[in-house]
């Protein structure tokens, strides 16, 4: 068992629980962002170097820092929070993902395919090289797709945040 | 020009009238659309007559392929004209009478704004009335049959203005669709039996039939071939009773009176309604096989014959007094072709053509000179102001009362006389002579209500001294003057016989033998009851109706004591009315009672969104527990996922 | 030129040209309905050239492209058609023009929108009779139905929100258990092909299981078509829907479910076909009786026709299950004939609709004198859907009547009384509309105009053509339709479990 | 062992799922898809150490980038939603959300 993996998981669950619990989301933001970096070391246990730094580089240099900042654009006052469900709607869920965890652990340890050492099969796994190569010839034309996504997306976003919702209030 | 290629003129003609005059008519002057109206049947006529004389030389007719129609599996069912005897006869009657009609349609409608719509319409008939006696296969005639429907629905309901006339237009084509259904029918049981819709195909297979066998393939497998012949003759005669208006299926020929004048006389009188006759001698092989269809066919038009004959008494209308005439001598002619002397039915046909479009003709001249009055108690004395045309008319109804030497008489006489010698063969069904009984009564009474008709429409006192009667265009007075010739003369002159002769070979023989002495006996037997029974007619009628004392009487009595006979036939028996409670009204509830319980309530209602709102229902009782609907979404979908991976967990 | 992929160059017309729709500003309203009806146009030309270069030997597909889509799956992207698509895809690339072009005016409310869809749709209805794997041929199912709920929805008439979503409730609840048995058929035959699949499936399929299967495409199937006691959303959808939104279902949605009989469901599982026969042409036989009655029981011109249509696709289903070639064939041409039609039936209510904004009966009269030339049109499409000898609908009629008879005299019979009850309404529905005295209301309506005129004729004009020439039709559907029919007598039952 | 990898990812994905399930705030939410965004990245690059056979590639990783790149782009336009219906309804409640309801 790797140790290093063992503190990292600790702490990922554990700011995973902090952070969907949080009332208040600045506060589940800085958790999302310690459950990151825990999940980059992960990563690095896992004989992925060069997706551990992606990892570091997208989520909590561009995806948290686009939640930070709408955060503060926002500047939700606490009364602007908005009610949350009552414990009698969030215990039956809390019920449900367990039991969803547990039919995942069930099959997880069930199957004995998966008991074996996450070792990587040689030293070059999971380079930058190695990853890139794949990248650029196999799934070249998924990867091509997905950056047509990424610009649709960005087009998306500067529409939705600049426009008004006026039209769609009138339908409602 | 050699005829046998050039067949399909005939019925082409009139269709390219129907065309030009249906697309560009009322662009054009009213002279020309009569000119190209009459063109097309006057040439169709001439071609005719060329086939018929070519008959000479090919008596085993004429016959032209054009294309196949419908093919597929083992049906083919090809497009090809055909001529033989019986066709010929039915063409000169159809285009002959048919020119005579478009013409006399000229001088009695060339004022209504929709003139060329009416040319159109009796081109567009002529044209199916020719498909429907030159098809040479079952399907074809069935194309020709509902083609001449269509033309009656359209010309009867030609004042679409007035929902009355529209709505016996539309009587005619359902009344006319029931017997379809019975036809088609009856041409599916044939089709199954013989493999073919073509006339001679289905004349070789009936023959080839054993009918003492049973059917071993098809629908009416373990059925014998007797019974599977007698439904497809009965199914038939189902679809002849509905064109040529007998029991049950009459009731819309009175209707039909709505149309123009010249439209009754054309399709009501002359020709549409002598499909089912035509149908009849088509089919004559399958039929003379079927002596006990042969009884109910005569007996349903026996029966057809007296009822109509004694509501014909009883009308007031000129047209409807001529229509049930019309449905009664057309009981005359089945009776005729059901005792298998086919010949006689059909010269009653001609005959009939002869003198009821002339009668029709004439009713549309007196109807026009008043003014559009049909009412034979408001006219009265038009002797005086009309005399040409009550001389012509009188000359018609002579020839329908069977008073010799008119064609009638010599027609009628020869179905008399059949139906007697029918009777009287020996072992013979008894029902022969009823039957013969009372086609004598009718005879009589035909003799009755046809004196009644001319005395209260010609003689007699004026009902209005100071009426002023329009003129009759000079194209109707010939045209009558041509029927009238034809009425008078056509007996005298040997049709009967030569018609015999001529179509002799195309008939199949009769089932009973022939005894020449027997058939001696029935011809003077039929033509003395038939002269004795008309002079009575005549004679009853003269005494009742000539004299205005009388005549007043009479009337007294139609109203007073007499007034539950005398209403019951002139209500036509309530035969509309027991359809209309028992057949039309009950359909009708039917459909609005399905319409809105079956469909509104049980189906939609009840099943669709029953299984709708239960749905929705238990929803509603899940969202107590989930607030938002996106959460309850999401939720139901883990739910989901959980279950489903449960299963698969539990069952793989 | 055989291989030339004709098939998806006409499904790929359509879905460029909406593409290229979404580029025009939403105000160029002229340029829209320009584009759509050239669009429309062009498939229609390539369709009447695919048409010529139609040469089938027998049965067999033609202009096949076979391209692997998803290999893991065994999904191909496989087209092909035989007779029976082809007609098919030529009724829907000739309706289409005519359904834009009768849109011309009416759509006001975003006309960009309503056109995509049409033209969304077409590409989808020559999808679904194009595919020939079971897979693309569900895509193309579902794609379908998208386009056609958006247009009864938004440009419907005032319950159309109602009807949009009765008729993709009715339609999936039917569609995803179709679905579910074309899993089971690729998880026992490990492929989606359609061939493969006629060839696999009866031979290995116990009895049991292809009842069960058989339910499942039929009741889909039989939804759309629709068929006694499945029927209820169309009267809904048709009555809402725009003049376009009809006559596209009426003339070829309605026509899937009976297509999807005679290509998958009997081939697939004859045996249970034939078992189920009894009570498909029960069903039948109910449906054409109950359809002529209660369109007897209408006041509303569109559901009228709507439910005249229930009547008329019971005329399908029982010749196609009548086990004939005749009654087959009589089936497929009714399936043409109706879509003429009913098609046409529903152009001309469009016509006046456009103009009074009623349908009722009782509202119009003597319209004959007002409008005599869309009088005349609207008689001769009465006549044919009537189904009188000469136009198109008697043909179909009488085959199937005459087919069904050689094998199920009873259900024949009582379907015939279809054809009595057929005349009262249309004739009835005729004789209030036209005739009658003038209805001062309706004096000055101006007759039809050469727009509605183009889209009115090639349908009158193909109902009188087909009626006096249907061979040209009758054989290209013969060779398989005979296949269908002998999938239904080459009955053999599996016992084993494959 | 890579099933305690696997058992790691399970719970955040559970946590993640919780948190969209369980929360109104539409911030959170989306956080909490990220979360359980994250757990199926674990998986990816877990299970690509399970020998098959073949030679083995690090496909799995590939699919992690591809992850991240719907899951950039969803926090974007998802984000760009709330700041939108923060503008007209002052709020960032999910039930606020319902026009979808019809």
């Amino acid at each position: 068992m790797d140790p290093i993996f063992l503190i990292a998981s600790a702490v990922a669950l554990a700011s995973a629980v902090n952070m969907v619990t949080q009332r208040n989301p600045v506060y589940s933001a800085v958790f999302l962002l310690v459950g990151f970096l825990a999940v980059a070391v992960t990563f690095l246990s896992l004989s992925a170097p060069f997706l551990a730094a992606i990892h570091v580089v997208v989520y909590t240099g561009a995806i948290m820092v686009l939640f930070l900042f709408v955060i503060m654009l926002l500047n939700l006052k606490p009364e602007e929070l908005g009610a949350e469900y009552p414990i009698e709607t969030r215990a039956p869920i809390a019920v449900l993902c367990a039991a969803m965890f547990g039919m995942m652990s069930w099959a997880i340890l069930s199957d004995p395919s998966l008991a074996i050492p996450a070792k990587a099969p040689n030293a070059t796994w999971g380079s930058v090289e190695e990853v890139g190569l794949l990248l650029f010839n196999v799934y070249a034309l998924p990867f091509e797709l997905i950056s047509l996504l990424i610009i649709v997306a960005m087009f998306g976003a500067l529409v939705l945040a600049k426009k008004r919702l006026s039209n769609v209030e009138a339908t409602s | 020009m050699e005829i046998e290629s050039s067949l399909y003129l005939i019925p082409l003609l009139p269709l390219v009238g129907f065309l030009v005059n249906g697309l560009l008519g009322n662009q054009l002057p009213k002279w020309l659309v009569a000119v190209i109206a009459c063109t097309g049947p006057f040439i169709a006529f001439l071609l005719s007559v060329q086939a018929l004389q070519a008959l000479a030389t090919h008596p085993e007719g004429l016959h032209q392929a054009m294309f196949s129609w419908i093919s597929t599996g083992t049906l083919n069912v090809p497009f090809g004209l055909q001529v033989d005897a019986l066709t010929a006869i039915m063409l000169m009657n159809v285009t002959g009478i048919g020119t005579a009609i478009h013409l006399y349609s000229y001088g009695y409608m060339h004022a209504d704004p929709s003139f060329s719509r009416f040319m159109a319409y009796l081109n567009l008939f002529l044209a199916a009335m020719l498909m429907l006696v030159m098809g040479d296969n079952l399907l074809l005639l069935f194309v020709g049959w509902e083609g001449v429907g269509l033309c009656s629905y359209l010309l009867i309901g030609f004042w679409y203005q007035d929902f009355a006339n529209v709505d016996a237009g539309r009587k005619a084509f359902i009344v006319n669709r029931i017997g379809d259904f019975a036809f088609l029918i009856g041409a599916f049981t044939l089709y199954s039996l013989t493999g073919t819709l073509e006339w001679h195909g289905m004349e070789q297979a009936v023959a080839a039939l054993d009918l003492n066998a049973m059917v071993v393939s098809g629908p009416m497998t373990g059925m014998p071939i007797m019974v599977a012949l007698m439904i497809a003759g009965l199914c038939l005669f189902g679809g002849a009773t509905g064109k040529s208006a007998q029991i049950p299926l009459y009731v819309w020929l009175p209707d039909a009176m709505a149309g123009p004048t010249p439209v009754s006389a054309l399709i009501h009188a002359a020709t549409m309604v002598t499909a089912g006759i035509y149908l009849l001698g088509r089919m004559d092989f399958l039929f003379v096989l079927l002596p006990a269809v042969m009884g109910v066919i005569a007996l349903v038009a026996a029966c057809t014959a007296l009822l109509s004959g004694l509501i014909a008494i009883a009308q007031n209308d000129i047209k409807k007094v001529l229509a049930y005439s019309t449905v009664s001598q057309l009981g005359f002619m089945f009776a005729g072709m059901a005792t298998g002397f086919f010949h006689t039915g059909l010269f009653h046909v001609v005959t009939h053509a002869f003198f009821k479009a002339l009668l029709f003709l004439g009713a549309g001249a007196v109807i026009v000179a008043m003014h559009h009055e049909q009412d034979i108690r408001k006219m009265g004395g038009l002797w005086k102001d009309l005399k040409g045309v009550s001389i012509l008319f009188i000359i018609g109804s002579l020839a329908l009362a069977g008073v010799p030497p008119f064609a009638g008489f010599y027609s009628k006489d020869a179905i008399l006389a059949a139906v007697y010698y029918q009777a009287a063969s020996p072992g013979a069904s008894p029902e022969w002579m009823v039957i013969f009984g009372m086609l004598v009564f009718t005879a009589g009474l035909t003799a009755f209500y046809t004196t009644r008709l001319v005395v209260l429409t010609f003689f007699g006192k004026p009902a209005d001294e100071h009426r002023h009667l329009h003129e009759v265009h000079w194209t109707m007075m010939a045209v009558l003057a041509f029927l009238a010739a034809l009425s008078a003369l056509a007996g005298v002159l040997g049709l009967g016989t030569w018609l015999d002769t001529f179509t002799h070979h195309v008939w199949s023989p009769p089932a009973v033998e022939v005894n020449e002495a027997l058939e001696h006996t029935a011809h003077y037997v039929a033509m003395g009851s038939s002269t004795a029974v008309v002079v009575l007619g005549i004679g009853a009628g003269l005494f009742l109706y000539l004299s205005e004392s009388r005549r007043e009487a009479l009337d007294r009595w139609t109203k007073g004591s007499g007034a539950r006979v005398y209403g019951m036939a002139s209500h036509k028996f309530f035969v509309d009315e027991f359809y209309e409670a028992f057949i039309v009204n009950p359909i009708g509830w039917l459909a609005k009672l399905l319409w809105g319980v079956v469909d509104r309530i049980v189906i939609d209602s009840g099943i669709v969104e029953g299984s709708a709102l239960s749905v929705s229902g238990f929803s509603a009782a899940l969202r107590h527990t989930q607030v938002g609907a996106v959460s309850a979404a999401t939720t139901s979908t883990l739910v989901g996922v959980i279950v489903v991976v449960l299963w698969l967990v539990l069952h793989g | 030129m055989a291989d030339f992929p004709f098939l998806s160059l006409l499904t790929a017309i359509p879905a460029i040209g909406g593409l290229l729709l979404t580029l025009v500003p939403r105000s160029d309203d002229k340029v829209i309905k320009g584009a759509a009806l050239v669009t429309s146009l062009v498939a229609f030309v390539v369709s009447i050239v695919m048409w010529t270069r139609f040469q089938p030997v027998g049965a067999e597909l033609v202009f096949v492209e076979d391209h692997v889509w998803v290999d893991q799956l065994n999904i191909h992207y496989k087209l092909g058609i035989d007779g029976i698509a082809l007609a098919m895809i030529l009724l829907t690339t000739l309706l289409s023009p005519i359904a834009i072009l009768c849109s011309w005016n009416s759509v006001v409310k975003q006309p960009k929108g309503f056109f995509l869809s049409l033209l969304f749709l077409e590409a989808g209805m020559i999808g679904v009779f194009g595919a020939s794997d079971l897979f693309l041929f569900y895509v193309y199912w579902e794609l379908m139905l998208i386009p056609m709920a958006l247009l009864i929805g938004i440009w419907g008439g005032p319950r159309r929100e109602y009807a949009a979503i009765k008729f993709v409730l009715y339609t999936m609840a039917g569609s995803l258990l179709m679905f579910l048995a074309i899993l089971y058929c690729w998880l026992h035959a490990g492929t989606f092909d359609v061939q493969a699949l006629q060839a696999f499936l009866p031979q290995n399929i116990p009895f049991q299981v292809q009842m069960w299967l058989f339910g499942a495409f039929g009741l889909s199937f039989a939804i759309k078509v629709p068929m006694f006691p499945f029927h209820t959303w169309l009267p809904d959808a048709h009555v809402e829907a725009p003049t376009a939104g009809s006559v596209i279902l009426a003339g070829v949605l309605l026509k899937m479910g009976t297509y999807g009989f005679l290509r998958f469901a009997i081939p697939f599982f004859p045996t249970a076909a034939v078992a189920c026969t009894p009570i498909i042409l029960m069903l039948a036989a109910i449906g054409i009786v109950y359809g002529s009655l209660m369109s007897m029981a209408q006041t509303d011109m569109k559901k009228l026709i709507a439910y005249s249509s229930v009547a008329h696709l019971g005329f399908v289903m029982l010749g196609i299950f009548s086990g004939t070639q005749e009654g087959a064939q009589g089936g497929v041409a009714q399936m043409i004939n109706h879509g003429i039609s009913t098609g046409a039936l529903f152009l001309l209510v469009g016509v006046i609709y456009d103009r009074t904004h009623i349908r009722g009966l009782a509202d119009f009269g003597g319209l004959a004198k007002t409008m005599p030339i869309y009088a005349t049109l609207f008689m001769i499409i009465t006549l044919s859907s009537i189904g009188l000898p000469g136009l198109n609908g008697f043909v179909g009629e009488f085959l199937v009547l005459l087919g069904t008879f050689q094998t199920h005299p009873i259900a024949s019979i009582f379907a015939a009384m279809g054809v009595v009850l057929g005349a009262v309404y249309m004739l009835t529905m005729y004789r209030h509309v036209f005739f009658g005295p003038e209805n001062p209301r309706w004096k000055d309506l101006p007759d039809v105009s050469p727009r509605e005129l183009v889209t009115l004729l090639p349908l009158v004009a193909l109902a009188v053509l087909l009626g006096v020439m249907p061979g040209p039709l009758l054989r290209m559907t013969e060779a398989p339709v005979a296949n269908v029919v002998k999938s239904l007598h080459a009955v053999k039952v599996v016992e084993v479990t494959p | 062992m890579i099933s305690y990898y696997l058992l790691f990812a399970a719970a955040l994905f559970s946590i993640g799922a919780y948190g969209v399930l369980a929360r109104r705030n539409v911030l959170i939410i989306l956080m909490s898809l990220e979360l359980m965004l994250n757990g199926v990245n674990i998986v990816f690059v877990a299970l690509s150490l399970v020998p098959h056979g073949v030679q083995m590639a690090p496909g799995g990783h590939v699919f992690v980038l591809m992850v991240m790149a719907v899951a950039a782009a969803e926090v974007a336009v998802g984000l760009a939603i709330v700041i939108a219906l923060f503008r007209t309804r002052q709020t960032v409640d999910i039930n606020d959300l319902q026009m979808m309801s019809g």
